[in-house]
């Protein structure tokens, strides 16, 4: 695939913008009680494409809800009927503008884990029906760390359309991938000059080393993983799960937790089963009906997601499955970043 | 397959939102054992009509309500609650309808404040003597709910129709 | 994967009464023909659903060498196993996911000697491979059957138990906790049982246990003092599961899936995980 | 407001004679110039200790988690925290002589932004009315409860209450549809410490794990009817939403209803009053009766 660059100015990318909802199922984000939530919208007035990193939800919902129906049944005097419920909702391709590149990088990740021995074919569907728009960040948040992490942030491939934002005040628009290389071809050449990759490329680079520069929290990635796999044991542990209230926030608003549960409700003899969203550091996660729990203290359950993030799933699928945005922190009441536990107890 | 939930959230007291024709309410009729179930006993008794939208529990004590009961009723069948138990002074238990009153108050403010019209959870003082009274109240609630309609909001959703 | 956590439906042929708290269920496919694709092997679990109550994880207590059915053992111990032994009657519907996990290595253990222990309600995935193994009975060398219970009222497959003492190619151990009045036998709990009673040969003997955490615990301790190899033990853990489809990150020790990976696992692999079972 | 020295001194104190186990305060979250809960367990970490107008988090919270269980406590409490303390030990889920308490006469503290919280501008008790030590002037405004300060009520609440009805009803369907039911707001109040909450009850509740909007209004209504005449006002339950809804609206409603009809009620203030519905007067108001 030849890479093709377009380069436009500010209006330019609005008319962009606009031509994508004309034409297409949009989610952007959308501002709700003070936060950004990725919403279904149809003017570009409703929403910010660049909404501030540490203020907008991650786009995991559009793909994996927080809530859904799995399946229905209704007993009758015949017996019972068990379904799928209803048809499918993805027929149409839809477009996400302003994801942020950690949220696109966390589906790569989700990818490994919905894709190994039973596939995801929902997942897969709305993986597939849909168009990422991912504006790269000018400017690290306090909490932000993806460059530390294990893969490369400047030429990360998880979005399927790249806007930059350069210093020469330009933006570069350019496809990640033949779904986004079709998009800007319908919707981008009336907006947009295309430019060659050799003419835009230190525009791009200058733009990502000042975005890099701008990172509050470092760490060695490769020297954290492995002196974590090593102290499964370590006291430390329980010191830095001390002021943690258990509340959940964490796992519900990280772009990569994955974890949910499946439960059934019922009206007289009809009923469904709905899978939702759960937490690791629910004390009944691991319950089992004995009574028997193989995580019953606090700091158990901080040490099998905080290992879970950085070392078990990297053994498992070979990528970090934490991505470094930072959402876990900014949510979190008692503000634990899940950076300083893993640097702590790394120490 | 549809897979993410929606609930079908329709604000309710909208005045476009006419009742289906020959619609008639569900009652949630919550009474206390001791005067207000003897009272709806005594109103059958005396022969006296009143409306069969009121589908009847009985409580040992209106303090047994549990403001959980109204939120669960209005979330399932019912348009409306009615929650009925001894005047003040009679309670079989000295003061449990004391307690109640609080509580109901304060339910019934917040259902207020959170878009519930103040019509849709009633309660009343019916002795154990009032039969026509009873009757009255009954009347007096059906009638109220049969204005406003049927309740569309925060309804959990009946799995059977679908 | 929304249709793989859609169950099949299974109508219960048989329910036995084993002890008073554990329940055989005997399962046939509504539709016919289910049953042939449904292969499955020892030590394989099934998600059992009682439809709007919820499901729960079971072991497959027969083994696919005795053909048309398949049964589930269900100990009372929380909200969805009370509701199935209070409302599930002969003749009930109930959804069936599976099978998940893996299974006993069954050539591996070809032409040795085998030991099974087993404590209480344990005994339902030892008994699938039991059966497989006497319905192959010319595969396997001597054959030991260690079971324990804490009093002969809690003992399950009473009527099995009995055939399989009456066959005189097996050995059939059993213990209580605690002395009984009509309890003539062996009274202990499993791993004193085991040293002191069975005594079992070490060379060419692989050892399958199954029961409560804490008796698995104890027994590996002494299989390990008796001088058994890691490779050698094997046994199925018990975990917390939901999807059995390796999604739901519930059943995760370590970097193992246990619907996955497991629940069979030998002594070798579980000093590996970490210590969260 | 800063009792940093104070704080550091009581608790270096206290390590030395023995007496606590654990201390519970603030420290510097170490990026910005914002606070996060501490505990300390020895006195090398005392130096961490700081207080002053950033210090919000209630920490009457960690008196529920297994780091406090069945220890001798240190704790520092500003006027709501003191309340929220005052009903747990009335509801005998702490131990008056297993705790050190701090007390601080409270001035009121500010939000990330540097904004006085809301909670604050409104409040009617700042300060400790549970303590061991009190550190701080007695503020002047603080003999309010026989109202020589007249009760606020919560300028959203007023807002809201003048709205008609329909308009409130999409306001709050909003509010219930941005909840994800993550249940952070109940695990960060110090007063859900109930082991296992009624609406995670498999067979008692009418939604079992479904995340929807009307399942959302079902635990939200409950929660806070749970807290309706013990809520003290101290905003954990906020600052933990990460959908960032105005839970305080609920308990705020429910708060002034309270104060208005029933004796001027507020939560915690008195030892031993276990709150608004455990007790009930003549003279409560009949007309919404039939």
């Amino acid at each position: 695939m030849s890479v093709e660059i377009f380069v436009t100015d500010k209006a330019g990318l609005q008319k962009f913008y606009e031509a994508i909802m004309a034409n297409h199922e949009t989610y952007a984000p959308v501002e709700t009680f003070g936060k950004f939530d990725f919403k279904r919208v149809a003017r570009l007035t409703e929403c910010d494409p660049e909404s501030p990193v540490a203020k907008t939800r991650s786009i995991k919902p559009l793909f994996f809800p927080r809530t859904s129906r799995v399946m229905k049944y209704i007993a009758t005097s015949a017996g019972t009927d068990v379904s799928e419920t209803d048809e499918d909702p993805l027929a149409v391709k839809r477009v996400i503008l302003g994801a942020k590149h950690c949220d696109a990088r966390a589906l790569q990740v989700l990818d490994k884990v919905y894709n190994w021995d039973y596939i995801d074919t929902d997942y897969q569907k709305r993986r597939e029906n849909t168009v990422i728009i991912s504006t790269r960040c000018d400017k690290a948040d306090t909490h932000c760390f993806c460059t530390s992490l294990d893969y490369d942030v400047e030429n990360l491939d998880a979005m399927d359309v790249l806007i930059v934002n350069g210093a020469d005040g330009k933006i570069y628009i350019r496809a990640k991938t033949e779904k986004g290389a079709g998009l800007l071809n319908s919707e981008v050449t009336r907006h947009a000059s295309p430019v060659t990759e050799e003419s835009a490329t230190p525009e791009l680079k200058k733009q990502y080393d000042a975005f890099a520069a701008s990172f509050r929290l470092r760490m060695d990635y490769a020297e954290v993983n492995a002196k974590l796999s090593k102290i499964f044991d370590t006291p430390e542990f329980e010191n830095v799960s001390g002021n943690c209230v258990s509340c959940n926030t964490c796992a519900f608003v990280c772009p990569t937790c994955h974890c949910f549960k499946i439960s059934d409700e019922k009206v007289k003899d009809a009923g469904v089963r709905y899978k939702s969203y759960d937490s690791c550091n629910n004390g009944y996660f691991t319950l089992m009906a004995g009574g028997h729990n193989p995580r019953p203290a606090k700091y158990r359950r901080w040490r099998q997601r905080a290992m879970h993030k950085f070392v078990y799933y990297k053994e498992r699928f070979g990528e970090n499955l934490c991505v470094g945005c930072g959402k876990c922190t900014i949510s979190c009441p008692v503000n634990i970043s899940i950076f300083e536990v893993v640097n702590q107890v790394a120490q | 397959m549809e897979t993410e939930v929606k609930d079908q959230l329709v604000s309710i007291e909208k005045p476009e939102l006419v009742a289906p024709p020959n619609w008639e309410p569900v009652i949630m009729g919550i009474l206390c054992n001791w005067c207000s179930y003897a009272g709806s006993d005594l109103t059958g008794t005396s022969r006296i009509q009143y409306p069969p939208n009121i589908r009847i529990i009985r409580v040992p004590c209106s303090s047994r309500v549990d403001p959980w009961f109204l939120i669960k009723s209005l979330q399932t069948t019912a348009d409306g609650v009615l929650v009925s138990g001894c005047h003040p002074g009679d309670c079989h238990y000295i003061s449990g309808n004391y307690y109640a009153r609080r509580r109901f108050l304060v339910t019934k403010k917040l259902l207020n404040f959170v878009g519930f019209h103040e019509n849709r959870v009633q309660f009343s003082w019916v002795s154990a003597a009032e039969g026509p009274k009873f009757a009255k109240v009954v009347n007096k609630v059906t009638e109220d709910i049969k204005k406003l309609g049927p309740l569309h909001l925060y309804k959990k959703e009946n799995f059977e129709k679908k | 994967m929304e249709q793989l956590l859609v169950p099949m439906i299974c109508k219960v042929d048989k329910v036995i009464q084993e002890t008073p708290d554990i329940r055989t269920y005997r399962l046939k496919f509504r539709e016919e023909g289910m049953m042939d694709q449904f292969t499955y092997f020892p030590g394989q679990f099934v998600e059992f659903s009682l439809l709007g109550s919820g499901e729960c994880t079971f072991c497959i207590a027969s083994s696919a060498t005795r053909k048309g059915f398949f049964d589930c053992s269900i100990k009372k111990a929380g909200v969805v196993t009370a509701d199935i032994h209070t409302s599930l009657e002969e003749g009930d519907e109930v959804g069936i996911r599976g099978p998940f996990g893996n299974w006993f290595p069954l050539d591996d253990i070809k032409g040795k000697n085998l030991l099974f222990v087993g404590g209480g309600i344990g005994l339902a995935p030892l008994r699938s491979l039991i059966q497989y193994c006497t319905d192959n009975r010319n595969d396997y060398k001597d054959f030991t059957i260690l079971y324990g219970a804490r009093t002969s009222a809690d003992m399950c497959y009473k009527d099995e138990i009995k055939e399989w003492q009456d066959n005189k190619t097996l050995k059939v151990v059993l213990t209580i906790d605690k002395p009984e009045e009509t309890w003539t036998t062996n009274v202990g709990v499993v791993p004193k049982i085991l040293e002191e009673v069975v005594k079992p040969v070490i060379e060419n003997t692989m050892v399958i246990t199954c029961g409560p955490p804490i008796m698995i615990k104890y027994t590996i301790q002494s299989l390990v003092k008796l001088g058994f190899a890691d490779k050698d033990i094997i046994t199925t853990l018990e975990m917390k599961m939901q999807c059995g489809l390796g999604k739901c990150g519930r059943c995760n020790i370590g970097s193992t899936y246990v619907c996955k990976d497991g629940p069979v696992f030998t002594n070798e692999q579980l000093k590996n995980l970490p210590d969260e079972f | 407001m800063n009792y940093t020295k104070q704080i550091q001194e009581i608790a270096a104190k206290l390590f030395a004679e023995g007496k606590i186990d654990v201390f519970v305060g603030y420290r510097m979250n170490g990026f910005d110039d914002n606070q996060v809960p501490v505990l300390i367990s020895g006195p090398q970490d005392i130096s961490k200790l700081v207080f002053t107008d950033k210090s919000v988090f209630n920490l009457v919270n960690y008196l529920k988690t297994d780091h406090t269980r069945r220890k001798r406590v240190g704790l520092v409490v500003k006027g709501c925290d003191s309340r929220s303390l005052n009903l747990m030990l009335t509801e005998s889920q702490v131990k008056r002589e297993n705790l050190y308490v701090v007390g601080i006469c409270c001035e009121g503290v500010v939000d990330d932004d540097g904004q006085r919280m809301q909670n604050c501008v409104e409040c009617m008790v700042p300060d400790a009315v549970v303590y061991d030590e009190l550190l701080g002037e007695t503020l002047s405004g603080s003999q309010t409860l026989t109202g020589s300060k007249p009760y606020i009520v919560n300028v959203d609440i007023a807002a809201l209450a003048e709205k008609p009805l329909t308009e409130r009803a999409a306001y709050f369907e909003e509010v219930f549809e941005s909840c994800i039911r993550c249940n952070a707001c109940r695990h960060s109040c110090p007063l859900c410490y109930c082991a296992k909450c009624c609406i995670d009850q498999e067979t008692a509740t009418l939604y079992n794990g479904a995340n929807t909007t009307s399942a959302a209004f079902h635990a939200l209504m409950t929660w806070s009817l749970h807290l309706a005449g013990r809520c003290v006002d101290c905003r954990n339950c906020e600052k933990a939403c990460p959908s960032h809804l105005p839970l305080h609206l609920l308990h705020k409603q429910n708060e002034s209803v309270i104060f208005k009809n029933f004796q001027e009620h507020l939560a915690g203030v008195n030892p031993g009053d276990r709150g608004a519905f455990y007790k009930y007067s003549m003279q409560d108001p009949d007309d919404f009766i039939m």
